[in-house]
């Protein structure tokens, strides 16, 4: 409780006062910082002591409004915290009073979606947080941006109006909200009314958590933004619909949907963004990519499975923010790739674009290696293992492309153009592989050092650079239909998108 | 002509087809769904609610002391709408020539001056009344500030401008915003005893009337901001 | 009785998706948005109400009243949509601004040109 | 009761998404609003009834309304072309002035006028910018295929303006003109005296003799005489209506050089955004009115001679 108070209310005070008193906007940022990681440091103690908690704000009992800690809000909450700090490097100051305030009402939002164990309270913050996004990513009024927030903000509100309908089936049906309560309460119950509830939630959430059908705003969204605002979208923005996904697991098994889904996100987010020409585009398609490994891994249902996807959530949010903030302290996000020569990137960049690239294609010891490999010891069918192997290839691909564009072809810049906040966060992303490493406790990871284990995961990029020497000049030449990703097309692929899940749920 | 291939006939049809699939596989849901007469959280709100004595409105116990913390991401997201209408106020005015009154009929001025006094009270009232009967601060705000409407109806907006500067209005907001952010903490850290032992009611008044004055300043600069804008689109 | 009143607000949810799929002006678009959250709305209160329920105010036998639970959320909820109305005209009348159409095809034609003019 | 109150939300619902005007599309949520607000109460939530009151039915609206109130106004952007439409002393002026007031009054809306350059027509027509172009508008002019053309008022002369002494050079031409040169094909033999139909397009009947030259474009008539002044241009193409305009900004030792040759013949008129069919009706039918009453000729004669 205190964990989650002391978070908001430093979040929320630092922007209000840099809303007031404009001048140390700064100050007030880093101090909003300082308390929400001393109420992360609060809850990891309180984790440490006595394992998972669910606590009901305000002592008012069975009343309130739960919130949990356990892994998942520790892992997203270090998130925050952390892309907080590089974020806040990154801008050093710039920036006007009203953009801190925004900037601290996402942190706010986001941090309390991690504590949140309570349906309704899921859907306020997750409300909030993307009202709070939309103005960001039109903050600098260019009428690309205003679209697409304009996109998002009517694609998310029809969204969370089918949440809100879910929201009322399932409470007819269980009678709660709490999250603890509603499952013990529909324990054993598997009727029509409870399934399509609960899929109409799912359907909502998934607009927010940028899997495929359903959020197709994201692209332009992440692509048009400034950069910090892509880096914190795409880093922890999107996660907190997939906190609702993994929330709501607890109430039913979901079977075979959540694999289905992963296994669709992963693989159409991977041709996309190997389609793309565009830095930044590349990276939001890849954002829809991974986040097929995090539904895979909520999809497996075991609780291992749900800590790799925990894991890969905050490995992500890490190591995507720090490619779209490499490629935006170079101001390349938005050029075209094919011409590399004629750009030059300074050497933080550079770095800090090979750090995020070894750690999104899953080399060992780089960080996502840990959450994909444990990810992969809970997967029990054989599709999803191919599922995976060509997620693996398709990501490999397109990294290697990209990396060879920005990196080899590419210029670098004097060393005065250098990143100092880049490559401290680069620094930051290549040590928390080890992090993991420690924290995975040494069982599991001399299982995970194993040689064949290796030998996969090391063998897939380069197979990804066989096959993109051999075809790259083909993948050069398509480039990603902008068809699915107008508004009405977006809108009608999400009814499609619920309906396919219905169809699912109901049959498999 | 941008529809690709994909003409706009064969888009309706499948719109009205995945559409209607979606309202019948719901439709069918509330049907088959059962709604269970015990063991929900809403008897025992009621409960509970009609325990306190200060309270008879258990909807205003809901939001306003048992789930407080959602009225407060409530509040944030109203906030966050009326910055970001603040931030887009600096957009130049339309460049067309309009008249200053909006509207220039005498009945509707008197009127207008007759009826934003009592707005303003009634705004108040239902402030006051929260916790016995419907309203809320929230309902409250919005009365009130459009009792500024009414204002500016009568006296014009270039009026309703001076009236109100902006500068002192979004100062007194944030006020009032952390004001009911600190009730908030204080509520959740010490529910028993605010609600319990201090008779609970003189804070929920206040904190009503917080919530209140910050929703009528937004409601405020929203209205101002259309004003300002008005025939754009 | 209320299962049909609730099924109508679906009927109007349905209604008004369809009119914000299928409207080319972005200001009927924004309108189709408002009945949908309306009808939403609407359809939390009337799926869990029971014939014969009263206003919970004042303290008497607790069966006789509705459910106080899904009218305080209801509110909530109100006031979200009501950021999200403000937020969506706002940027509807920047687009305007800019453009000076409220067809949406030809404001994703506009976009989509001056973004490749900027990045090229 | 709840259920009658229902069908006549969804009946509401189904008449907002069919208002052609969106003015009479917002107040009917507003009525919307208000319906639900009555159903709250009916349901035993009269803290959300008065919620919805306020902020639904009130608050909405009112924002709605104010994003929207000109829209009892007949936007007309125009090229400034004296004699046609043209701002003098502060005050509008014109043949077309006339017209369209007169519509305005029938229609019952304020008429607004806006004066652009020609090239920003294009962007401008459509949406809720501008219901009308107008200023010496030849139908066609904008090739955008959602414009609607309403009948023409006049005929014009399309003619060349060449400096005797100045063979040779290159060949001023505005973009209207440019436009009637793409038409090729679709040209009409002037011999063949065909009667002549109101809206259609004459077409430039030796426009060939506009091919083998060297065209340069000017986007407003006032830099093509300048040019023309300053010797970079030798000759200029346009409509009557323009030429006499320009004739006066010519220098006057200039002028008596110059001379006059007829190309073809255009026809002026209105265009209207395709998404307002009333509107181009309502226009026809009143142009159509004005040349039955000879109130147009005596226009013609009052401006153009």
């Amino acid at each position: 409780m205190i964990g989650l108070l002391a978070g908001v209310t430093s979040y929320i005070f630092a922007g209000i006062l840099s809303l007031l008193f404009s001048r140390y906007r700064y100050w007030f940022s880093l101090l909003g910082w300082l308390g929400a990681s001393s109420g992360l440091a609060w809850s990891v103690i309180l984790f440490r002591d006595s394992g998972p908690v669910i606590s009901s704000l305000g002592s008012w009992g069975k009343l309130g409004i739960d919130i949990k800690i356990d892994e998942t809000t520790l892992l997203f909450a270090s998130l925050v915290v952390a892309l907080n700090l590089f974020t806040l490097l990154y801008l050093r100051g710039r920036r006007e009073g009203t953009f801190y305030a925004l900037y601290n009402f996402l942190l706010t939002s986001v941090y309390s979606v991690a504590f949140a164990h309570d349906l309704f309270n899921l859907y306020v913050t997750i409300e909030f947080m993307s009202l709070v996004a939309i103005l960001l990513i039109g903050y600098e009024r260019k009428a690309y941006q205003i679209y697409a927030g304009a996109k998002y903000l009517l694609i998310s509100s029809l969204a969370m109006s089918l949440y809100l309908i879910g929201l009322g089936l399932v409470y007819r049906v269980g009678g709660y909200l709490r999250i603890g309560e509603l499952a013990r309460s529909l324990e054993g119950n598997t009727g029509f009314s409870l399934t399509l509830g609960l899929g109409l939630m799912v359907a909502g959430l998934a607009v927010k958590g940028g899997i495929f059908l359903f959020s197709m705003w994201l692209p332009d969204a992440h692509s048009y933004s400034e950069t910090v605002v892509s880096a914190l979208l795409s880093g922890m923005a999107i996660k907190s619909g997939l906190i609702g996904i993994i929330r709501l697991s607890e109430l039913v098994d979901w079977g075979q949907l959540l694999l289905v889904l992963g296994a669709v996100t992963g693989i159409m987010g991977a041709l996309f963004a190997l389609m793309s020409d565009r830095p930044k585009k590349v990276l939001a398609y890849s954002t829809i990519s991974q986040v097929g490994y995090i539904l895979l891994g909520i999809g497996t249902g075991t609780s291992a499975g749900i800590l790799a996807a925990s894991l890969h959530l905050l490995f992500h949010g890490l190591f995507k923010a720090l490619l779209f903030l490499s490629v935006g302290a170079a101001g390349v996000g938005g050029k075209d790739i094919s011409g590399a020569e004629d750009l030059s990137l300074p050497f933080t960049s550079k770095a800090g674009l090979l750090v995020g690239s070894l750690s999104i294609m899953a080399i060992p010891p780089f960080n996502k290696y840990f959450s994909k490999a444990l990810l992969a010891e809970q997967v029990n069918q054989e599709w999803v293992w191919l599922v995976m192997l060509a997620m693996g290839l398709g990501t490999a691909m397109y990294t290697l492309k990209l990396n060879w564009a920005l990196i080899v072809e590419s210029r670098t810049e004097e060393f005065s153009k250098n990143d100092p906040s880049v490559g401290a966060f680069t620094v930051a992303v290549a040590l928390s592989g080890f992090v993991a490493w420690v924290m995975l406790g040494t069982t599991n990871t001399v299982h995970l050092f194993a040689l064949n284990h290796l030998a996969v995961y090391i063998s897939i990029p380069l197979v990804g650079g066989l096959v993109l020497l051999g075809f790259g000049k083909r993948f050069s030449e398509l480039s990603p239909p902008s068809f699915p990703f107008k508004l009405d097309n977006a809108m009608i692929s999400l009814f499609f998108g619920f309906v396919l899940i219905e169809i699912i749920l109901l049959i498999v | 002509m941008e529809m690709d291939n994909f003409s706009f006939s064969v888009k309706k049809t499948f719109t009205v087809i995945i559409v209607s699939l979606f309202g019948g596989l719901t439709i069918s849901a509330v049907f088959l769904g059962r709604s269970p007469d015990t063991a929900r959280i809403g008897r025992l709100y009621l409960e509970r609610g009609f325990e306190l004595e200060n309270i008879s409105n258990t909807v205003f116990g809901v939001y306003g002391m048992f789930r407080f913390y959602d009225t407060l991401l409530e509040l944030m997201i109203f906030s966050t709408a009326v910055l970001g209408i603040t931030i887009f106020s600096d957009l130049e005015p339309s460049t067309r020539t309009r008249g200053e009154q909006m509207i220039e009929s005498h009945v509707v001025t008197a009127s207008a001056s007759f009826l934003y006094p009592i707005m303003a009270v009634f705004g108040l009232y239902l402030a006051f009344s929260a916790h016995l009967g419907p309203g809320g601060g929230f309902a409250a705000g919005v009365i009130g500030g459009s009792g500024i409407l009414f204002l500016a109806l009568s006296k014009g907006a270039e009026e309703m401008g001076r009236r109100f500067n902006e500068h002192t209005m979004k100062r007194v907001e944030y006020i009032a915003l952390v004001f009911a952010m600190l009730a908030m903490v204080l509520g959740i850290l010490f529910p028993k005893l605010i609600f319990e032992d201090l008779q609970g009611i003189g804070v929920i008044i206040v904190v009503n009337m917080a919530i209140g004055l910050k929703v009528f300043i937004g409601t405020w600069a929203i209205l101002h901001f259309f004003v300002k804008h008005r025939g754009e689109v | 009785m209320s299962n049909f009143a609730a099924t109508i607000t679906i009927i109007i949810v349905v209604v008004g998706a369809i009119g914000l799929i299928l409207k080319k002006n972005l200001l009927m678009k924004l309108l189709s948005l408002s009945i949908v959250n309306t009808a939403t709305i609407l359809f939390f209160v009337l799926v869990v109400y029971r014939p014969g329920d009263r206003a919970p105010i004042g303290p008497e036998t607790v069966s006789q009243y509705a459910d106080p639970l899904p009218q305080a959320l209801v509110l909530t909820s109100i006031v979200i949509n009501f950021g999200v109305l403000a937020l969506s005209l706002l940027f509807t009348m920047v687009l305007v601004k800019r453009y000076h159409t409220l067809d949406l095809g030809k404001i994703e034609k506009f976009v989509k040109e001056e973004f490749e003019e900027e990045k090229s | 009761m709840l259920i009658l109150f229902s069908l006549l939300l969804l009946g509401l619902a189904l008449a907002v998404l069919m208002q052609e005007r969106l003015l009479n599309a917002v107040i009917l949520l507003g009525v919307f609003s208000l319906l639900s607000s009555v159903i709250y109460f009916l349901v035993g939530a009269p803290d959300v009834a008065v919620t919805e009151g306020a902020i639904g039915v009130a608050f909405v609206t009112f924002i709605y309304v104010l994003a929207l109130s000109d829209q009892g106004k007949l936007h007309v952007i125009a090229e400034e072309v004296p004699p046609f439409l043209f701002q003098e002393k502060g005050e509008l002026q014109g043949l077309e002035l006339e017209l369209l007031r007169g519509f305005a009054k029938e229609v019952n809306l304020e008429l607004e006028v806006e004066f652009v350059a020609s090239d920003e027509l294009n962007s401008l027509i459509g949406g809720r910018r501008a219901d009308v172009i107008a200023g010496a508008y030849f139908p066609g002019y904008i090739p955008e295929q959602d414009l609607n053309n309403t009948r023409s008022f006049n005929k014009a002369q399309l003619s060349r303006v060449v400096c005797s002494e100045m063979e040779g050079r290159r060949t001023g031409i505005l973009p209207e003109v440019e436009f009637l040169k793409s038409q090729k094909g679709s040209e009409i033999d002037m011999e063949e005296e065909s009667p002549f139909k109101v809206g259609e397009m004459r077409r430039i009947t030796r426009h060939q003799d506009l091919e083998q030259e060297e065209l340069v474009r000017f986007n407003s008539l006032d830099r093509m005489v300048d040019a023309y002044n300053r010797g970079e241009i030798g000759a200029f193409v346009a409509d009557s209506g323009r030429v006499s305009n320009a004739l006066y900004k010519i220098n006057t030792p200039l002028r008596e050089k110059s001379q006059i040759v007829a190309l073809g013949e255009v026809e002026y008129g209105f265009a209207v955004s395709s998404d307002e069919s009333d509107l181009l009706g309502d226009l026809d039918g009143y142009l159509e009115r004005l040349e039955r009453s000879d109130r147009i000729s005596e226009l013609l004669d009052k401006y153009l001679r």
